[in-house]
């Protein structure tokens, strides 16, 4: 075997916080051979940017890296900076996750574009006039050339038009940007691209181009690549090997092919077993209990050992061993021979790993699949519907300052166009469609935060206003779920007194309130113990099910949820879901639920309603939907959406402020 | 400014002198302030014993008891070129009064100043007004030719010096070569207002001016030792007192008043805070005037023991008495801190109130004090007014009052109101210095004003510049004797 | 554009408020004005008769907003009115003071720019060095330093001791010296101090580290990408100094006898001379909400983000 | 209750709020801590200062005058011959109460200002904050001397025209967190459970929004007592014999040449008192700061599941 173009090896990376040392990456090792692309995955959070920010050199003093990183035969993490710099100028690249803040806003494409054209050029040329962009003269080559190079980049990255060059950052769409960024990294011709998550803030259509592009050049370049997701489906698809990594170290290690249909190690099973596709809907899902350790805490023995159903005495104590796999994986687990040797099945291992217990006091798990054929039978009209929406429209003004008014220049936008939906008791209702639809807009509407602009709101037969108008029985049968699970709790409060708010406004009395709260907790799976915490000591998961509990509180006939698993990890988003099912089935209440996440709605629908531009496009049973859409809008959303079960939505678009 | 000298000759002179209040409101002499400018001069001088002379006019008599007849000197040229005449002195007069109400204070008829012929012009007054000619000794009445124009700034008048260039305070006066008496050495005097007075005497020290009126107390003897600088002193008519309104509880009580002039070390006050610079009073009436009585004057204190006692048998009751300053008056400051602490050393209360300077003299006539730290003088000759506006009924102390309530400030009463009358009326110094001196006397028997200090005026100088004698009316010092060898 | 028009509509509004402060500023004083002004002026108290002869000459008699009308007419033909004493124009007044004042403002302004902006960059470029300690303490000394001691800490350093520069007044460059370095100092404290934390939060953005990743020398990142975004609230806020200034400019004016806008506004309240406090209020409010008008167009053509967006900001 | 008991309940109770994630940051703080020492320390020593001096601040010895800095009087005497430290420390008392007190009433204003403001919305807001540029449009300075000028000095007239001149920057930063906060589900999820508006505001928006404003508040502390010096300084504040700073300060320049010390001690006392509060809050702001760096990744860490 030749040496390998880029290879890591037992790679640390500590940040030294005010207290106590956060270790990001700890032994981490990989390489990468010219043209091949190596995927490196797992959880958020588990150090896979700290350790491509280790590679690139590009940690600050706040971070103490060790270990080894040689990149064609040259020890990077010994080189001065300068030279370590022209590396960077030359023959390495890097490609951020947010596209558009990787982009100097107050830059223009072309300035980028020629900056990183004359830094691959001239490496050495550092001069601060330079550097400024002061001198184009000294750039040793006429600007017009410097000028059709970049557009040929531009060209080469899918866009065409020159008159992208003169654009800033703020006036293209996130794709675009991540092309530009794109484009800025591979000016040098680079032999090898770092790819920290770069399509994971952009919608599904585009995330599928801009990866076909990657593909294509590393193709055409032959360029390696380290490509860094969390997300298994995309990286079995684009990647020939892949590193898995946890709490800073690889668990496992191998052919991409060969680990993702036949994970050895107990954490790569329970990640891929999380994955949304292929699952019934409506039943259970695997997920992985517990959080990633501390990485303030020292740790011996196997990070995943507290998670790990297999785990044995000698795991928590003592590092496991790394096992050589057959196929030149490597795995990192002491355990593995009692950990049967199962079939494998598309992917999905019907194993015993990670199923967590029913929470007490919520339905058996069994009676759960009755949710299927209802939904199968129900048609669109419903007969007793307990939400009803009856031509409703939102209207949002965009500019109706009294300026404008004066002028008659009042514009306005329709977030919610006409829009007549019914939900059954009982049932559940999808609403996916792309950002900006309308669909938070519905929710606000049913919830009464917001006031139709024409149209009826209808819930249990009483037409409803807006919250200062609705009586506290009304306002008692529908309890909301909020996008974000930290955001819709106060900072200030403790659970305790977050969930007691609805029940105090309720009327409720004091001893009453306690004994719900802790019924409540048990509930969604925690327990009194998280009652006097605050929000910023819960997991995201934890913090979820805690507004779940407040929005259940008074046990609503109807809960709407908004994008209950959007900022949540695929383990997290298993157990959320699979709470969902229980609480519907022990409540006997509907849902409304709102998702970018077809996975989840469809997994979790009886009918999906999609919307477009403010419009209900589509609206039918969640099966017949999702296999035979009428439109070409849910065939679009939904072939961009399979096989990649985990994508955040997009960055939460910015509503224009009032005044 | 800075560079004192424009024309590079070595001539030139820069007054730094404090800001007055009435600054900026000289319209009628071209905008230039008619005080110590020397561009203007009235009809009659003062000599330095405060007694009228004659200056532009040669002689002056008393027609009949309204009326008064004043000869004009016949050289005298305007800056213009101009002859003095007696319409000229007209006009000047009638501009002088319309834009100044001085009506009421030289008693004359609204239309009371006429040209008998071309060198003479007689005043009609509207009561007996035996001193006219003190009273139109001050600035305000020098003669000014029609011609004057603020806005153009266009000041001709018939002193020593003319204007050569204003911006806005400050002037630049030049010699004027065809004055009928005296043609200044210098070859230019600059007036620049400088209102700190520890900036004055730092750019005195620079040599940027060279010559500042009131310097601080402080900086007076280390200025006379230094071989570059000396100063220069003279006694004024002007006597700082605390007026004190016995119309007032407790301050009505005469006993108690005595007491707080007893508390009082004139002595201690004049020779620390200061520094020397002044004298200690005795009265309300500075010896520099005719018809002071400060050597006839009973002398209080300082006795404390007797003012315990005093305190004791008045009727005071703890009450908080309020001395009113004028806030931007910083030796006044220190005086009334001064005041303060003897007062609390016999045993009675009191509170600073400070006032910024515009609204002190209505607060003061209000009444609304107990004791103000006042300094009043005279300008002119005739000092008549000074008394008659302190102590009678119906002079502008405490005539609103006087009028509203029935009460006033300092007026005693009846007897007190024709004593000053009397004096007011009387032809003879002598007769005037009897009735006035009375007055003196019960007024700082009654302690109505408690005496402070007679104030002294300090002019610092290059050694360079040589002085002439500092006029008691500070501003009517004649800079057109200064002479200067740069 | 629109932009543009609804940013001049809202100083128009504000310009108009400014106006109604200002004159019910005057409105305010507890003692009647007619009598204060007159006693002042003549030395005594003056008479009934010529009370209400001042008072009908200057329309006090009339109904509130009858005078406010008659007065926001008037300025707005540039008759700002007469000062109460010596009868002085105030617009003349204030055009004879103003340039003092704007040479001061100016010089301090250029000081402190020329000391923040190196300063910050480097106390954020060496976070956390000596430099940085040294920088951020002089700066914080100077924002806690009160100017009018400063004032007299460099009168007696730079012109008692020294003698090099003269102590008052105005009209040479080394007139302005010492009121420049005491007024333009102190604002200094305060840009470099958001120099400094304007830099550091654009350091810690995405892009620089791209910049970085892309092969750029450390001070290409700063200069060509970091500083550039970060100067932008700095532009801003020199504009809003601008507050500063002028109300600093009243104090150091007094500390250095400099004739300017400040000394003729203490002197007009010490002698309640209305119509010119009226003036100079007036001017100050209307420069200062024009500045910032100024310095938000000017925002908005350095920032593409802002001035092609169109967005609020 | 025990004594004992009551004793450890206070002593947890202090640990506690020793604990609070906010105190903890603010002592990791070394700006905050040595704001604080400096600010505790003033406000001791105005507390105790009769106990510290042996003079009275007011206590006049001509014979005294214009002593330089010695032992006895480490500050040296004025022109009446008091002693300058003894009169700072009595000026401490004046100096900050004013402070404090301006500040209180600013804070106040502001805050009801700007809640009512952001919360009601619509022309209410248009006006108040319309209301707010127009103050904004002048210097802080400018107005109070214009109004403090006017209503004549005293240090009451001082205070209150520094109040009336500076409560927009409170209403801003209120306003507009309300607004922020009024969008935040935590607050809406509270609307939905029918509480009524005012309640919202308290419970949750007003709590919220106490951070910024406390660091305002800490911030403007020194704002207010250099503004007053200045006030004072230009002979608006407080009366003689009253030694507050500012007007100690302004009597002492004409002193200058041969008393620096009674223009050097009144100013150094100022720079001492606003660093001291500066300090304070910076470092309360730092605390406070969601973005700052070790909160930041705390958070994040904490947050993984
Ligand atoms: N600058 C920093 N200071 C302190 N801790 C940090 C810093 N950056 C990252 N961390 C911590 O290091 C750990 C690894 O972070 P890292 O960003 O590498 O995760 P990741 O795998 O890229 O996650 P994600 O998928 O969410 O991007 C986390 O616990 C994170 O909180
Ligand atoms: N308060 C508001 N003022 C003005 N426009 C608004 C407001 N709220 C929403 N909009 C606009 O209405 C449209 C629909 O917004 P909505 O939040 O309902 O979309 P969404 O489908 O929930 O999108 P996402 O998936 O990104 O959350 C968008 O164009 C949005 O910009
Ligand atoms: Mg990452
Ligand atoms: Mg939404
Ligand atoms: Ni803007």
């Amino acid at each position: 075997m030749t040496d390998p173009l880029l290879s890591v090896d037992d790679l640390a990376v500590r940040f030294e916080t005010g207290t106590e040392p956060v270790r990001a990456v700890d032994g981490l090792s990989l390489s990468v051979e010219a043209g091949e692309t190596v995927g490196l995955i797992g959880e958020s959070g588990c150090g896979k940017s700290a350790a491509v920010r280790a590679i690139a050199g590009l940690h600050g003093d706040t971070a103490r890296v060790d270990g080894a990183v040689t990149f064609d035969g040259i020890d990077l993490r010994s080189l001065s900076d300068e030279r370590l710099r022209r590396i960077r100028a030359t023959r390495l690249s890097t490609i951020f996750q947010d596209p558009a803040a990787t982009l100097t806003p107050t830059r223009s494409v072309r300035f980028h574009l020629e900056e990183a054209l004359r830094l691959a050029d001239r490496p050495d040329d550092g001069s601060l006039r330079a550097a400024l962009g002061l001198s184009r003269r000294d750039w040793g080559e006429p600007s017009r050339t410097r000028r059709e190079r970049a557009l040929a980049l531009l060209e080469q990255v899918g866009l065409d038009d020159p008159d992208y060059l003169d654009r800033y950052p703020h006036e293209l769409s996130g794709g675009e940007a991540q092309r530009v960024s794109i484009a800025t990294a591979l000016a040098s011709d680079p032999d090898l691209l770092l790819a920290d998550e770069p399509t994971t803030a952009l919608d599904a259509t585009t995330r599928e181009a801009i990866l076909d592009l990657l593909d294509d050049l590393v193709a055409e370049r032959d360029l390696a690549t380290v490509l860094v997701s969390h997300d298994l489906g995309l990286v079995g698809e684009r990647c020939d090997r892949v590193v898995v990594a946890y709490a800073g170290e690889v668990m496992e290690a191998g052919p991409a092919d060969r680990v993702l249909e036949s994970p050895r190690h107990p954490y790569t099973r329970a990640l891929l077993a999380c994955r949304l596709e292929g699952t019934t809907p409506g039943d259970r899902l695997p997920t992985v209990d517990g959080t990633l350790p501390d990485p303030t805490a020292e740790t011996t023995g196997c990070p995943f050992a507290a998670r790990c159903v297999h785990a044995t005495e000698s795991c928590r104590t003592t590092a496991p061993p790394t096992v050589d796999r057959e196929d030149g994986g490597r795995v990192r687990c002491g355990e593995l021979e009692s950990i049967a040797a199962v079939s494998v099945d598309g992917g999905r291992v019907a194993d015993d790993i990670g199923s967590r217990p029913s929470p007490p006091g919520s339905p058996n798990v069994d009676t759960l699949g009755s949710n299927a054929p209802a939904s199968a039978a129900s048609t669109d009209p419903v007969d007793d519907p307990i939400l009803e929406l009856r031509d409703v429209s939102k209207r949002y003004p965009i500019d109706d300052s009294w300026l404008a008014r004066l002028r008659g220049r009042d514009r306005y936008t329709n977030a919610v166009d006409d829009v007549s939906l019914a939900v059954d008791r009982g049932e559940t209702l999808g609403i996916v469609g792309e950002s900006g639809a309308g669909k938070s807009t519905v929710i606000d509407l049913v919830t009464g935060l917001e006031s139709a602009t024409t149209g009826e709101v209808v819930v249990d037969g009483e037409t409803l206003g807006t919250v200062d108008d609705r009586s506290r029985d009304q306002l008692a049968a529908i309890g909301r779920l909020f996008q974000h699970p930290q955001s819709s709790l106060d900072p200030r409060q403790r659970v305790r007194t977050a969930i007691d708010e609805p029940l105090l406004e309720a009327g409720w009395e004091r001893d009453r309130r306690r004994e719900r709260i802790s019924a409540l907790l048990s509930l969604v799976g925690l327990d009194d113990r998280h009652a006097d915490r605050r929000p910023h000591q819960l997991s995201g998961g934890q913090c979820q099910r805690i507004a779940l509990a407040r929005a259940i509180a008074l046990e609503p006939a109807l809960v709407v949820l908004d994008e209950p698993t959007a900022a949540l990890d695929v383990s997290v988003r298993a157990q959320v879901c699979n709470l969902l099912l229980d609480l519907q089935a022990g409540l006997d209440c509907a849902f409304v639920l709102v998702s970018h996440d077809l996975g989840v709605v469809r997994h979790l629908a009886d009918r999906i309603a999609v919307m477009r531009d403010g419009q209900v496009v589509e609206s039918g049973a969640a099966e017949r939907l999702c296999t035979d859409p009428a439109t070409a809008y849910t065939e679009t959303l939904l072939s961009a959406a399979t096989g990649i079960g985990e994508t955040e939505p997009t960055a939460d678009h910015q509503r224009p402020s009032q005044l | 400014l800075g560079d004192s000298d424009p024309s590079g000759d070595g001539e030139s002179v820069t007054v730094a002198r404090p800001q007055s209040s009435q600054d900026g409101e000289w319209d009628v002499y071209g905008g230039v302030i008619p005080y110590f400018t020397g561009v203007f001069e009235p009809l009659v001088g003062t000599n330095h014993e405060m007694e009228p002379e004659p200056l532009l006019a040669t002689d002056w008599m008393r027609e009949d008891e309204y009326t008064w007849r004043f000869d004009l000197r016949e050289d005298v040229t305007f800056h213009n070129e101009a002859a003095l005449t007696a319409d000229t002195v007209v006009d000047s007069f009638q501009a002088i009064i319309d834009d100044r109400s001085a009506t009421g204070w030289i008693n004359v008829e609204p239309d009371g100043v006429s040209a008998i012929d071309d060198t003479t012009v007689e005043f009609e007054t509207i009561e007996p007004f035996p001193s006219l000619p003190g009273t139109i000794s001050h600035n305000y009445f020098g003669v000014v030719h029609p011609d004057t124009e603020a806005d153009d700034d266009v000041a001709i008048g018939t002193g020593p010096f003319q204007l050569e260039e204003r911006n806005g305070d400050d002037v630049t006066l030049a010699p004027y070569e065809d004055h009928w008496d005296t043609v200044p050495s210098v070859e230019r005097l600059s007036f620049e207002v400088v209102s700190d007075a520890t900036t004055r005497v730092t750019a005195l020290e620079g040599d940027d001016v060279q010559v500042a009126i009131d310097p601080p107390r402080n900086t007076v003897s280390g200025l006379d030792s230094s071989a570059e600088t000396a100063t220069a002193s003279q006694r004024t008519p002007r006597t700082c007192f605390g007026g004190v309104n016995i119309y007032k509880e407790p301050t009505d009580d005469a006993t108690l008043r005595q007491a707080l002039a007893y508390a009082i070390d004139q002595e201690q006050l004049v020779e620390t805070i200061l520094e020397g610079v002044g004298d200690p009073a005795r009265g309300p009436i500075s010896p520099e005037i005719p018809w002071s009585s400060h050597d006839d004057l009973p002398a209080f204190g300082p006795d404390h023991d007797r003012a315990r006692d005093l305190v004791a048998d008045s009727s005071y009751d703890g009450e908080t008495l309020t001395i009113l300053i004028d806030g931007s008056e910083p030796d006044d400051r220190n005086v009334a801190e001064r005041l303060q602490y003897q007062f609390e050393e016999i045993g009675v209360d009191s509170e600073i109130r400070s006032v910024e300077s515009a609204a002190f003299y209505e607060t003061f006539t209000d009444g609304d004090a107990h004791v103000s730290i006042v300094t009043l003088g005279s300008n002119s000759a005739a000092a008549d007014y000074l008394i008659r506006a302190m102590f009678h009924s119906e002079g502008s102390d405490n005539e609103q009052r006087y009028e509203s309530e029935g009460t006033g400030v300092m007026n005693l009463g009846a007897e007190v109101d024709a004593l000053i009358e009397e004096g007011y009326f009387a032809e003879s110094l002598e007769d005037k210095r009897e009735a006035y001196g009375e007055v003196q006397r019960r007024v700082v028997e009654e302690a109505v004003a408690l005496p402070l200090y007679y104030v002294e005026y300090v002019l610092a100088h290059r050694e360079a510049v040589s002085l002439p004698d500092l006029h008691p009316i500070n501003p009517m010092t004649d800079y057109a004797h200064l002479e200067y060898e740069g | 554009m629109s932009y543009l028009l609804r940013r001049l509509a809202s100083s128009t509004v504000v310009l108009f408020g400014v106006t109604v402060l200002t004159f019910g500023l005057v409105h305010l004083t507890p003692g009647d004005p007619a009598r204060t002004v007159l006693a002042e002026r003549q030395g005594r108290q003056p008479s009934e008769a010529d009370v209400r002869e001042f008072r009908a000459e200057q329309g006090l008699n009339d109904p509130v907003p009858i005078q406010y009308g008659n007065w926001l007419g008037d300025v707005l033909r540039g008759d700002l009115g007469r000062s109460y004493y010596g009868d002085g124009d105030v617009l003349e007044l204030l055009l004879a003071y103003l340039p003092n004042t704007i040479e001061l403002a100016g010089a301090s302004i250029l000081i402190a720019v020329a000391i923040a902006i190196p300063a910050g960059v480097v106390s954020a470029v060496y976070r956390g060095t000596w430099i940085d300690y040294v920088s951020q303490g002089t700066s914080l000394i100077g924002v806690s330093m009160p100017n009018f001691w400063l004032g007299y800490l460099l009168i007696i350093g730079g012109a008692l001791r020294l003698g090099v520069f003269p102590v008052y007044g105005a009209g040479t460059l080394a007139h302005l010296v010492l009121p420049a370095i005491t007024l333009g100092t102190g604002m200094a404290a305060v840009l470099t101090r958001l120099v400094r934390s304007s830099l550091l939060e654009t350091l810690e953005e995405p892009y620089v580290d791209a910049a970085r990743a892309r092969g750029l020398a450390e001070r290409g990142v700063v200069t060509a990408h970091a500083l550039r975004t970060a100067l932008l609230p700095v532009v801003t806020m020199i504009g809003l100094q601008l507050g500063y200034v002028l109300g600093g400019a009243v104090v150091v004016e007094v500390v250095f006898q400099r004739p300017g806008l400040g000394t003729l506004l203490v002197d007009a309240v010490f002698a309640r001379d209305f119509p010119v406090i009226q003036g100079v209020t007036l001017l100050v409010g209307a420069t200062f909400v024009l500045v910032n008008l100024l310095t938000d167009l000017a925002y908005h053509r350095l920032d593409p983000r802002v001035s092609l967006g169109g967005g609020r900001a | 209750m025990s004594v004992t008991g009551v004793l450890a309940n206070r002593r947890s109770a202090l640990a506690a709020i020793l604990e609070h994630p906010t105190i903890r940051a603010l002592r990791r703080n070394p700006s905050a801590v040595a704001g604080g020492l400096v600010v505790a320390t003033i406000t001791v020593l105005a507390i105790v200062g009769p106990v510290l001096t042996p003079y009275d601040p007011n206590a006049q010895h001509l014979g005294n005058r214009l002593q330089g800095p010695s032992l006895a009087h480490p500050f040296g005497t004025d022109q009446l011959g008091r002693d300058v430290a003894t009169r700072l420390l009595y000026g401490a008392r004046i100096t900050l109460g004013l402070a404090v007190l301006v500040t209180a009433v600013r804070l106040t204003i502001g805050v009801v200002v700007g809640l009512i403001a952001g919360y009601c919305g619509g022309w209410v807001d248009e006006a108040l904050m319309r209301l707010v540029d127009v103050l904004l449009a002048f210097p802080g300075i400018v107005l109070a001397l214009v109004v403090a000028g006017i209503l004549g000095p005293s240090l009451t007239n001082l205070a209150l025209a520094l109040a009336v001149v500076g409560w927009t920057r409170y209403a801003r930063v209120v306003r507009s967190s309300v607004l922020e906060m009024r969008e935040r589900p935590f607050v809406q999820a509270s609307r939905l459970t029918g509480a009524p508006r005012r309640r919202v505001l308290r419970r949750h928006v007003l709590p919220n929004v106490a951070g910024p404003v406390v660091v305002l508040a800490t911030l403007d502390l020194g704002g207010v007592i250099l503004a007053a010096a200045g006030l004072s300084f230009l002979g608006l504040g407080a009366q003689p014999p009253a030694p507050e700073w500012g007007t100690m300060l302004s009597t002492g320049r004409h002193h200058l040449r041969e008393a620096s010390w009674l223009v050097n001690a009144p100013g150094l006392a100022i720079v001492v008192a606003v660093l001291g509060t500066n300090l304070l809050g910076d470092g309360l702001r730092d605390a406070l700061d969601p973005n700052d760096r070790t909160e930041r990744s705390g958070r994040e860490v904490s947050r993984r599941d």
